[in-house]
């Protein structure tokens, strides 16, 4: 395995650099047999554990206050479904085919299904438990899936969800994080990618669109479709999300070192840049600055400043965070009415576009003066970089766009993808899950309990609101 | 002047309000309530029990208007709010004795 | 104190059982004389933290979504009222009465009342400081007694509550604590508890059951209660809760050490598997996968893995995942509305039976391959340590039922346990608190504030809804 | 720089001291020349991350949830706003003000201006990369201002908002952070301080006193307010600051050392023993212990322990509790209506009396039996110590009553503070941001969407609910 | 016909539907209120305030039904929805001039 | 007896609820409901959407009472609840036909 884990090697090579400067008194960490460094190894756990808080609650809630009422237990289910089903999917055979030993710089080999042999000792070239580090890639295989249900909540039905999601991970996720991170061929190639740009981001962002176009706008949209029914649950979503990316970002140093401290600051100034832009550029353009503009803001900055996050200085992030402010605004708020596409929140607009942006943007402000052993980008003299990860950004659009479409016509030949419009407006909450997210009213208005007997277990499957009885 | 009451399905009452508008009709007054008749309630399960409830989700239309105005929003009613189904709602008719606007203090058919 | 902590001074022993296979370098966590170890701390006071947001925001609103409208913040406050009351119970006298220096291999001495003497130095066998253990602990014993709470929701007096919590911390909790874990006689005896199966889940499980059986079912159970009020609320506390969880047991390690993250990996695992599991199986049962069956499961599956976190395989952690859907299912679905009691948000069935079921797994599935310093189970190769489990299972649920029974029966002899059923149906929030949770009425329709003037600062008790006046 | 940073190199002596009586072995933290040490990364990282998220989720929630409905999201923008505000005034110019190199011992130099020449290298007298120090650092800034934020809501105009907030941030807090922390006066007479007693709680406390007698009360105050609208999302904000604040005060330690563990304790026990003492009171002296009071209670604890975090022991620190519910109660419920003003959300009584109270707790109960390089309180023998804090203590009102009272009339020589009376009554949310924070109507009455096209892009500013058109 | 529309309490709710159903009702419409009267209201604390409020949580019951079934659902109600204390609430009664049920368009008391 | 509805601006209710106290009505059955008329609609905005409403927040009031109290409560709400601004809202007056107490089942005035 020795070799395969390029990039983070690199840091690993970057902390020897570093540590030489300092001289001896450092050497615990730098050598040459890695060994489990318990501060290196709190970092990681604690990144992972941030991740999976992105997906849920962070995710689930942000997506879940934007639906309408009748849709936000089906929204949260989407993730947490998924925090589920992917964590399965991935230590039975994610991880091994992102990580696993090359194949032909495509996918790795299933050497570590189910997660034999990998264990407490250190992962090859880094200083945390191998799984450690299993555990913080499995939470972005997890969020990258979790991104895409912003497309196609309210309409989308859980079977085909389901199958579309374990398609998904397997068959673009898991091949492209070996492409970029597990020793496939754009890593090698020399493409950037802290912590996602590629990977999670633009993958999401572009599958979202396509799967916005296959399945189709909701029933009335954009004329009759219904406010965001919780605000609040939004923020509060947003927030944990900015949180978590913290490990995301931060952890992706796989380390407690100087590089992580990088990360985690220049996640933090492009996120509070790109939140105060889309603000301002409402504030001018429409004469308000919003809530949920600024939440939707901060989370573009997150998105662009993913991929750059290891390699650039706080100004650098600033300029990329007010990139992102303008060209999530302008997805947002522009092209998304102009296209006509339902993309219902916004992924393509916020994931897609900034994820471009920051892998682009990659390209122009690495620095080796902030990561030696990153590369200098077209502002510091190296214009080949932006062309790098120009070709990282082509393959991922291409791969991601390609794959959804075929993915959704071959579950489109198992299970219809939509509900049928009386269950459209009935809710999906209640067609799908038989639950309802809200019980405000008076005792006495909000139904009768009945436990069921052992006989009637098997019960009836249950009715929506809409649909009268026959006769 | 009469008032008019109607219980509809929630989903169509952008449609009712704006068919009637264009015969003239020019307020209204709208409630959230639970209705029970024929329609079929649901079920709904958390853990292990099921809740069913025969209450379901209605929006009752108030409109005071004159008398002329009222067969002709009675037929707007039943053509926008009819899907065939059961549980497409009433509408009932009652007299009203006395109409005042409050901004102004005009009383009868002029207030509403 | 040295050789109190079998299971602690296990774990270190391991370390440096596998340090010695990584040559010398790595000398530094293997001194015998104990050091403050950054790593180790940076973990355990992270793990700290995450355990204590189990409590207060996880289960608080894990149960308060669950309530009816009128309930949720009487549930709410059990939670937080907990997180304070408890927490100076344990700094006072329970930590020294868990952790103290054994009397008997029954309760601790009380040396460390007030935590006296116990400071930053390390705590003994340990790279923690001492405080930091004392934290770690402490916030297992918040959450313990706010699981119970689940069962009597929605009907329970406060000063009942009050007094029953600060018995139940003293006279169940801190024994078991210290039989397992503080020197006692069940860690003696080789008992299996990585992070608690026995000591939080069963315990707080069968002592909820009993709860359930001497308080009584809410009025009208189980025909007219209400459904869940608040379903997103819910699931953020489930997913709090996961993330929580990895404190939980990864923290358990008391390291940020290879033993750490196979506990985070395995309870990741077991609860992703456990929640997948419950939605498979309502959607053959009942026709419909629901999110709030699926968020159980998980929790289902965290419960399960948390005795067997720091011994078993990824693989076994599926497993162990699958039996907790099956069981917890089968306990909230099938056996409670048979049996009929009213434990109200299912803490028997989710904590007390696949507490159990974790408890007798580790017996099962436990590997000295994975941890050399544990044990090996029946199915490899060692039977016994199927019985040894089983009698720490037994201890626990004699302890706990039998005490619980008890303390509730001394309060009653105090105090009522319940409200009139006029309070039951007013609901706990303005009955018992005064306060009201949510207020979305239009302005005018929700009440006139008049700041108290001094004089009528003792004013009269607020008279419930339903109470009409005299006359 | 060297010498500057009084209070962290205090610390690392201390480590140094322990390290010394606990042999050779533990050598490696102990070197003069810093080094960035893995587990003292994580740690402050992790810490870092949880202030962030104190401000937005946590006191976001905890504010919003107080307010009425329809201005729950503009109290929500203030603490997200200012993240994203505050966060990049840091960055570009906050951070040196506060800790460049010392000019005068009143103000840093703006060495630093946009993060220049910061990076991943420890700080000096740290073994934590000096950027890893910037975003701790930063994070209080951030929740500084935001704290103040409760006073004025449901009435402050959003653009007053903006420039108070930037004006405050720099002439207050970068200040005062600078006078304490970063080299100045203050920090130089000796006046101890471990998590901001003086810098954020007494300076958003006496600050927001100030602006509630500026900007008046609301409308109606104090018969016709509306009452809190979400209690669950307040109780929640409680829970996330009680978890922030980990961060907080036992990140202050910028190590993962027995200091942190120490403040880790302390600020728990303090905060568990102010929550019940709140409740008890309220219990005696109002007949019913309230949700909110608890919480707030705990938060007031969480106030006065902060100054004192660092140097004392678990019993003072339950000392120092009770007198924050005590101080906070009557400061809340007794102060306040008597005098009459509308610091709505009671940030004067919580902050501004608590941190008081905790800042001269400090003189009484600091010990050097428990932090050898902090100071003796007067209870144990230096009573001079109290006078240092009182000083503090004082110079902290003083600058933060005269500054912010010059800010806000500044500003309302550029803007209006306050909403017009009509839009006070229709709500900020709709009249400032043009949303509604819920819309649980039923589909049809909730509003029709409509996509605008390019050319009525530049809509007409957004009418408010009550104000009839023309005519 | 008549309407009859009676606030009561709301957790009688069920009750009273129940019993209004064995009788021979086939329909009703339940809407959420706030009620004033001689049943005294609450107290809430908030820190230091304190709020009382004289509206409480109330349901109101509109039915339609024919002049016959009147007395015997009032007669329902009374019995299913007494408590004996202050804010039991109230039965009124009132003309109806017409009723009409969308789905089919029928009339009279045919439509209820 | 007669039943006045009555649609007025909701932050007035209490102004009005006070004033009504004070002429002797002795109780009333307050609704949320959402009104459409002359007064304006507000726009929100989400992202790329606007979303206009004509529903705007309401509270109905309705008071049954004796014959001769109607004309005071008529004023007293004319005066109380207007601004002079579009969106005061409505008066209408229903004929009742009985009223009767749950609690004691009285009936007719004495009922309300
Ligand atoms: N007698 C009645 N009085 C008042 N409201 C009624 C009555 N009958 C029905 N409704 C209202 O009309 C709605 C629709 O009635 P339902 O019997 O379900 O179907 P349909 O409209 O097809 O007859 C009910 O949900 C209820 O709100
Ligand atoms: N004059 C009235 N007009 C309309 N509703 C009334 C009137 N009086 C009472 N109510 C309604 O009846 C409810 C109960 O009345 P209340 O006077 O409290 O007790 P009681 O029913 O015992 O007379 C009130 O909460 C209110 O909703
Ligand atoms: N014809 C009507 N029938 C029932 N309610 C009406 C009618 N017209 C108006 N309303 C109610 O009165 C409210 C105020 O009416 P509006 O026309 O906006 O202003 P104004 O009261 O100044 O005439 C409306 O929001 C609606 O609730």
């Amino acid at each position: 395995m020795r070799g395969l884990h390029r990039r983070w090697s690199r840091e690993v090579l970057w902390g020897i650099g570093l540590l030489s400067l300092m001289g001896p008194t450092v050497w615990a960490q730098a050598t040459s047999a890695p060994t489990v460094d318990a501060g290196d190894t709190a970092w990681v756990l604690t990144a992972s554990a941030l991740v999976m808080l992105m997906t849920a609650p962070g995710l689930a809630l942000f997506y879940g206050g934007l639906v309408s009422q009748r849709n936000v237990l089906s929204t949260l289910m989407h993730s947490f479904f998924l925090l589920c089903l992917i964590s399965v999917q991935w230590v039975v055979l994610g991880y091994s085919l992102s990580f696993g030993p090359d194949l032909g710089g495509i996918i790795g080999r299933l050497t570590y299904w189910g997660l034999k042999g990998v264990g407490g000792e250190p992962n090859a070239g880094m200083n945390v438990p191998h799984l450690a580090f299993v555990m913080f890639q499995g939470m972005f295989a997890v969020i990258t899936v979790a991104l895409i249900t912003g497309t196609f909540v309210e309409r989308i039905r859980f079977t085909a969800f389901v199958l579309f999601a374990v398609m998904w991970a397997t068959l673009v996720y898991d091949p492209l994080a070996h492409w970029v991170w597990g020793g496939g061929w754009l890593g090698k190639l020399g493409a950037l990618d802290f912590a996602g740009g590629t990977v999670v981001h633009i993958s999401s962002g572009v599958s979202a669109l396509v799967a916005a176009l296959v399945i189709g706008r909701r029933r009335g949209y954009p004329e009759k479709v219904l406010p965001p029914h919780n605000l609040p649950l939004t923020i509060l979503g947003a927030a944990l999300l900015w949180f978590g990316w913290f490990g995301f970002n931060a952890g992706s140093a796989l380390a407690a070192n100087g590089l992580a401290a990088t990360a985690f600051t220049v996640t933090h100034a492009a996120a509070a840049m790109a939140g105060l832009m889309w603000a301002f550029i409402e504030w001018k353009h429409r004469g308000k600055p919003t809530v949920l503009g600024t939440a939707t803001g901060s989370v573009a900055g997150l998105v662009a400043i993913t991929p750059a996050s290891g390699y650039v200085s706080t100004l650098s992030a600033l300029a990329i965070g007010i990139g992102a402010g303008v060209i999530g605004y302008w997805g947002v708020n522009i092209l998304k009415p102009r296209l006509g596409y339902d993309d219902s929140l916004d992924v393509f607009g916020v994931h897609g576009l900034c994820g471009t942006w920051g892998a682009l943007a990659t390209g122009l402000f690495a620095s080796r003066a902030v990561n030696p052993l990153g590369a200098d980008g077209a502002l510091f003299g190296n214009p080949g970089q932006l062309l790098v990860q120009l070709i990282g950004v082509v393959a991922t659009w291409v791969l991601a766009a390609a794959m959804t479409f075929l993915i959704l016509k071959v579950v489109a030949l198992v299970t219809p993808l939509r509900v049928t419009e009386e269950e459209e407006i009935a809710g999906l909450d209640l067609v799908l899950h038989g639950e309802v997210a809200y019980n405000f009213l008076s005792p006495g208005m909000g139904g009768t309990a009945h436990v069921p007997a052992r006989s009637d277990a098997a019960v009836a499957p249950v009715r929506a609101e809409e649909p009268s009885r026959g006769g | 002047m009469k008032k008019i009451e109607s219980i509809i399905r929630p989903h169509l009452l952008d449609a009712v309000k704006n068919a009637l508008q264009e015969i003239g009709v020019m307020g209204m007054t709208v409630t959230e309530v639970r209705g029970f008749g024929r329609q079929k309630g649901h079920t709904e399960m958390y853990r292990g029990s099921e809740y069913t409830t025969d209450f379901l989700p209605k929006v009752k239309i108030e409109i005071v208007l004159p008398d002329e105005l009222v067969e002709a929003a009675v037929e707007v009613i039943l053509r926008t709010a009819r899907t065939g189904r059961f549980g497409d709602g009433k509408i009932f008719i009652f007299p009203v004795e006395e109409a005042i606007r409050i901004r102004t203090g005009e009383r009868g058919e002029s207030a509403v």
